[in-house]
């Protein structure tokens, strides 16, 4: 089951060529520069840029197909539009409900309380909608899209206004709604920590053409991945949480790699994923003693590129066959002598469990 | 039993009072007038107005009504108009037409519309003949018929009118002096009446327009300065 | 001083139910006109926006004089109710009722346009992807955010009729309950110098125009819609 | 076809001139009006815009009456011009104009008003902070995104001006060169069954109307100011 | 010369109470969560929330004071609405030109196509407003004001929808404005990361309050700053590109101490701040041999605090008295035996150059 666009789009200064088929689950993140297509691509998934000859099929729905075209209202697609879009007729809750009261009640995932409390805005229930700060109107916008109990969520920059502590609080919750319900989410963001910390894939997009279409797994340990123009390589480690020592710390991995990581971030058992930023991943030709550094890891190096100027990205091959990658000067790789099918050891500095 | 009578403005006052005594001795007719230039009852009539009598201020619409086929009677006189000059602010009866020009107290002069007003015409031809019709030009200001002609005149807004003598009759304006204009200067005012064809075979129209023709109507129409036909 | 006298009481009557009428049946014929003028750019839009707007430029005289040609027993219209055996339509509450309409269409029109005009496309998409269908969208999003234009035309579309003069002198006469409405029956009064009716019947009208204006106005504005 | 006579092109310069300065003074006159109405919601504006809305809801020949009393020589205004040695202003071109502006009041200043309302702060905020004063601000902001109400205000208004009839007919006394315009000159040529005379300057009238309207239109759909 | 501000400002569910001088230089960052009273503040600067009996003044300019009241047009202000606020009749140039032109001819200090080509959007000066995509709208709306060349630019979160790379043009530009003219700026943002390159001091708004108000430099240090409740604390250290080796590396920092950064990111001798996350930097007794970390200085540890559960923040005096942190795990602390007064080794494995 698949969410298929092919459509072609061409505007005086800007012309749009897709064709793209997206697993029906979890979060796709449109990522991309601005200008480069990303709300025009959700308005035809959406059918509301008009584009003759597009195809849009959705499992195994055709929603658009030569004349077939069926209206954004029988779509069952909740939206978060870029910008704010609050009816303004109506007061947050009468925004919230809006869609809601047009949902079958069998239909209806979700409800105005869990909804409210989640996003904090409980309070501004009776509040019209121009008496609301910028961040609280985009936090309106994304309940009334969920409370819709759409099928597919079209999400476009929906946290850009929102403070961390917000973002925290939002990002699990739709993690969850996705896996919980198998909503799919098509989400544009800017943010690369708000795609590690959704996303299964990221669709790339360069002035109006896909330029690739991959699992987040993979956008992360590529390392020329747009995502990391900014932030450098990451990887993601796969394991769950296993009976561990005490002294707030726990053990993640499996049989084969242990990580101490902080105790009450996950229940044990279930499977996790690590992130781990290639940049605080030192290499060391052997055990160092009498540091602050918990998590040191013998692996086998696999691939030594050169990364960004002066630095290389050095991949290693952990005991249960994940990679892991450092990224670290040209400098001290050249000191260390590090080479292909060398046993070194990885020192890892910081983890970050993601939900 | 209902039907309707269209007449012309110059009717205003006189038809009301007689139509006061015909009601009070037929109560059981229920009976609507409509008041107007001779000119729009006639244009009226001939597009489907529901007129089931017409009282003309000039025999000659009711004529070309026959003419077109809109009637159930020939054309018959009913009254002889007159045309007075009549003021609010001057004394009117110290007044002549050839003097309207030149008064300097007059600065508007109100007639009624010639072109379907049949007293608006009179007045025209009276001006015409004494001569002052060029020169009362820029003086002239038009009603849309007579009564209303004559409501300009009695607002102040127009300083002296040339209205019809029943106008000038009506208690209110009586107060003041008219001037009565000599009927050697224009056509004579030869008021006729017809029924409609939507008025034939009612006997209620039938008897009013009888009732026209009592003594006690024409001492009604005399009242008001009418001159009935022999 | 307020006692109006049976013949006034008609008129006020046949007056309102005229204006009921012709706003009620504007405002049901203007709203898709009007929703499909500001929906484009075509020249096939602008030559209609001409036409709708065509009652404006013309004499209530002249349309009042068409009008009673064609809805007359010898018009297009009149004529052929006359030969199914019905009646003709000049000088018939019917017959003003229908060149009312006309006459004040632009004034229903243009205000409505202009409001769906200035709705942006964002309310209606946002509604689609809640699940509204058409009519849906209509009621709950576009009626509500565009009853400032809504007020404009039918205040303006009630009084424009109410004030109707000319048209109906042509076309409807004076028949006292069918034709003779407010406006005629005042120049009637006038001209019969009644000036005390007429005076009366004005104050009258003055007054209650006043207060429903006042009411209309401020229940309007208490639910006005705020913009930023 | 479309020889008229010399009086029927007095009555459309009259007309013409009577419509055009009536649009220009009530623009002038509308518009502070409407800005303040749309600037707040006390019952002081409610009030105001209830007495602006009367002349719509009164039938023109109430108006005209009481116009002509008014202006007449023994009224208010009338009587005080003449004890000036002034000419009072029942039967001219003058008192028909002033009858106009009272009587078109509302159809500029409603459409203007909402266009204001529709405004928002956002537009005026951001002008201010770009160095634009009240005056500049109005020319080069305002102005240009209410321009849609503007072109309304302005057609409804020329529009019921040039419609105008009952107003005309009480206050005007249908004087050539001064007074006649064109809606009383065609009921004149209606009522003297003048048939051709009334066509010809109705054809004229409709196909002239047509593509002013048609010009205007496309222009100010070619300007048109979008909106999201 | 400062920008004070005292106001009280009550509505229905929300209280704003602030009293507060910032110094008329550089850019003040205002950071606080949805909904606190930020876009409220700059309002009440620009004179655009009319309260009663506030106080506005600007250097020696009395803004408002009692009945005195500047209108906003005659202050000076550049401002960036948090939400979409081109003026929609206008092209983006003319939006672009609309303050430039009633700029007196003197007083410009920036021309068209140097801010057209700075922010990407030379190629759309022709583009009615409506045909711009969202971040495309927001760079026109900062062009806008910064072409007015105003005495104070008021900027409400004016990069929420743009992306990293063009932050990353941006944000210098900003810098270097005020830098060289002197024009003070007051940003909202949620961006940790656009507060640490930008800010220089930095005012935190909890419901309609001014928590606090400290330099960069306290905040970047202060192991509870409401910046980090989600990256951790940050130092940033002072000092200046050194003449230093090739290999594509640079020395950075002064006489006493000494990084090794990448060649390149800064011009020798000009004073710069390097930043460097507690989470980077490990603590090691002795020094450590055959390591990929290039820069390991000697501490003496001065404190030792707990910080989030598990975790402690060592600070450790260098040698020429400036202070770095190092977040560790409890247990880590525990094992090595740090104390106060310690000599010990920070490895420090990645840093950050500041602009
Ligand atoms: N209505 C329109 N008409 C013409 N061009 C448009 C229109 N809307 C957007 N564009 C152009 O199309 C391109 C794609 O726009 P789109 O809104 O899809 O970008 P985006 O990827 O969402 O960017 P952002 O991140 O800035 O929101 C842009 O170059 C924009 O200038
Ligand atoms: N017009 C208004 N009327 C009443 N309350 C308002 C109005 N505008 C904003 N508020 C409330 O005032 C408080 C402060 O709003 P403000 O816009 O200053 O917040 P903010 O700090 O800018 O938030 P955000 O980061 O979400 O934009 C909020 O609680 C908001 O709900
Ligand atoms: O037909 Mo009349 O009575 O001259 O106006
Ligand atoms: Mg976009
Ligand atoms: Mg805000």
């Amino acid at each position: 089951m698949t969410l298929a666009i092919k459509a072609r789009l061409k505007r005086s200064d800007f012309e749009l060529d897709v064709d793209i088929e997206l697993p029906l689950n979890g979060v796709t993140s449109l990522f991309g520069r601005s200008g480069c297509g990303k709300t025009t691509l959700l308005r035809i998934m959406a059918g509301l840029e008009k584009v003759r000859d597009a195809e849009v099929r959705f499992g195994n729905q055709i929603w658009q197909h030569g004349r077939h075209f069926v209206p954004l209202h029988q779509r069952q697609i909740g939206i978060v539009f870029q910008e704010h879009s609050l009816l303004p007729h109506l007061s947050v809750r009468g925004n919230l409900l809006y869609g809601y009261k047009r949902t079958p009640e069998s239909l209806r995932r979700l409800h105005l309380g869990e909804v409210t409390d989640m996003l904090g805005i409980t309070g501004l229930l009776d509040r019209p909608t121009d008496r609301l700060s910028g961040g609280q109107r985009q936090r309106v916008s994304v309940g009334r899209a969920l409370l819709a109990s759409p099928q597919l969520l079209l999400l476009d920059e929906p946290l850009s206004a929102l403070d961390t502590q917000n973002k925290r609080e939002i990002m699990p919750f739709l993690s969850r709604l996705t896996a919980e319900s198998g909503v799919p989410i098509v989400m544009v963001t800017h943010s690369p920590d708000e795609v590690e910390r959704l996303a299964d894939r990221v669709v790339f997009m360069e002035d109006g053409r896909i330029t690739s279409h991959e699992s987040l797994q993979k956008t992360l340990t590529r390392p020329d991945s747009p995502l990391f123009a900014d932030e450098g390589a990451v990887c993601v480690l796969e394991g769950s949480v296993q009976p561990g020592p005490n002294d707030g710390l726990t053990r993640f991995g499996n049989e084969h790699i242990q990580f101490l990581i902080q105790t009450g971030l996950a229940p044990q058992g279930k499977p996790m994923r690590l992130r781990i930023h290639s940049n605080d991943v030192a290499i060391a030709r052997y055990p160092v003693e009498e540091v602050s550094v918990m998590n040191q890891l013998p692996v086998t190096i696999e691939q030594i590129v050169a990364f960004r100027p002066g630095r290389v990205l050095v991949a290693g091959k952990l005991r249960d066959g994940q990679t892991l990658t450092a990224e670290i000067t040209e400098h001290s790789c050249r000191k260390l002598g590090l080479e292909n099918g060398q046993h070194v050891h990885a020192l890892i500095k910081s983890v970050a469990l993601l939900e | 039993d209902k039907f309707t009578i269209a007449a012309a403005s110059d009717l205003r006052f006189a038809l009301d009072d007689i139509l006061e005594v015909y009601r009070h001795d037929h109560p059981e007719h229920e009976i609507a007038v409509v008041y107007g230039s001779s000119g729009k009852m006639t244009t009226q009539i001939m597009n489907g107005a529901p007129y089931d009598l017409f009282f003309s201020a000039d025999i000659s619409f009711p004529q070309r009504l026959k003419a077109e086929g809109f009637t159930a009677t020939d054309p018959a006189i009913y009254a002889i108009g007159r045309i007075v000059i009549w003021s609010n602010t001057l004394d009117a009866s110290e007044l002549t037409l050839g003097e309207l020009p030149t008064e300097p107290h007059i600065r508007r002069i109100a007639i009624a519309q010639p072109s379907h007003a049949p007293y608006g015409l009179r007045a025209q031809e009276a001006l015409r003949a004494t001569g002052a019709w060029e020169a009362v030009q820029p003086k002239l200001v038009f009603g849309e018929n007579i009564a209303h002609t004559a409501q300009m005149v009695e607002s102040g807004a127009a300083d002296v009118g040339i209205i019809a003598l029943s106008l000038a009759k009506f208690p209110d304006m009586a107060r003041h002096p008219h001037h009565l204009i000599d009927e050697k200067l224009h056509n004579p005012l030869t008021q006729g009446y017809i029924v409609t064809k939507r008025g034939d075979n009612k006997p209620p129209v039938a008897d009013f327009a009888h009732y026209m023709e009592t003594d006690a109507a024409h001492q009604i129409m005399e009242r008001y300065g009418f001159v009935m036909p022999e | 001083m307020l006692e109006l006298s049976p013949a006034d009481w008609q008129a006020i009557e046949v007056t309102l139910r005229l204006c009921f009428y012709t706003t009620l049946i504007l405002l049901i014929i203007a709203t898709p006109i009007a929703w499909w003028l500001s929906s484009g750019q075509s020249a096939a839009r602008v030559a209609v926006q001409a036409i709708v707007a065509l009652p404006l430029v013309l004499p209530p005289t002249v349309l009042g004089f068409y009008m009673l040609i064609v809805l007359g027993p010898r018009g297009v219209i009149g004529g052929t109710l006359e030969s199914f055996g019905l009646h003709h339509l000049a000088f018939t509450f019917e017959g003003i009722l229908i060149a009312s309409v006309l006459y004040s269409m632009p004034f229903a029109v243009q205000p409505l346009a202009e409001a769906f005009g200035n709705l942006g496309r964002r309310p209606v998409e946002v509604a689609s992807s809640l699940g509204a269908g058409l009519i849906d969208r209509f009621i709950t999003v576009i009626l509500p955010l565009t009853k400032g234009g809504f007020v404009v035309a039918a205040t303006l579309t009630f009084a424009h009729t109410l004030g109707e003069f000319g048209v109906i002198l042509m076309l409807g006469g004076s028949i006292p309950g069918e034709t003779r409405v407010l406006s005629v029956l005042i120049y009637d009064h006038a001209e019969a110098m009644n000036y005390e009716s007429a005076h009366r019947l004005s104050l009258m009208l003055l007054i209650f125009a006043f207060f429903t204006l006042f009411v209309v106005y401020s229940l309007t504005r208490r639910f006005k819609v705020a913009k930023i």
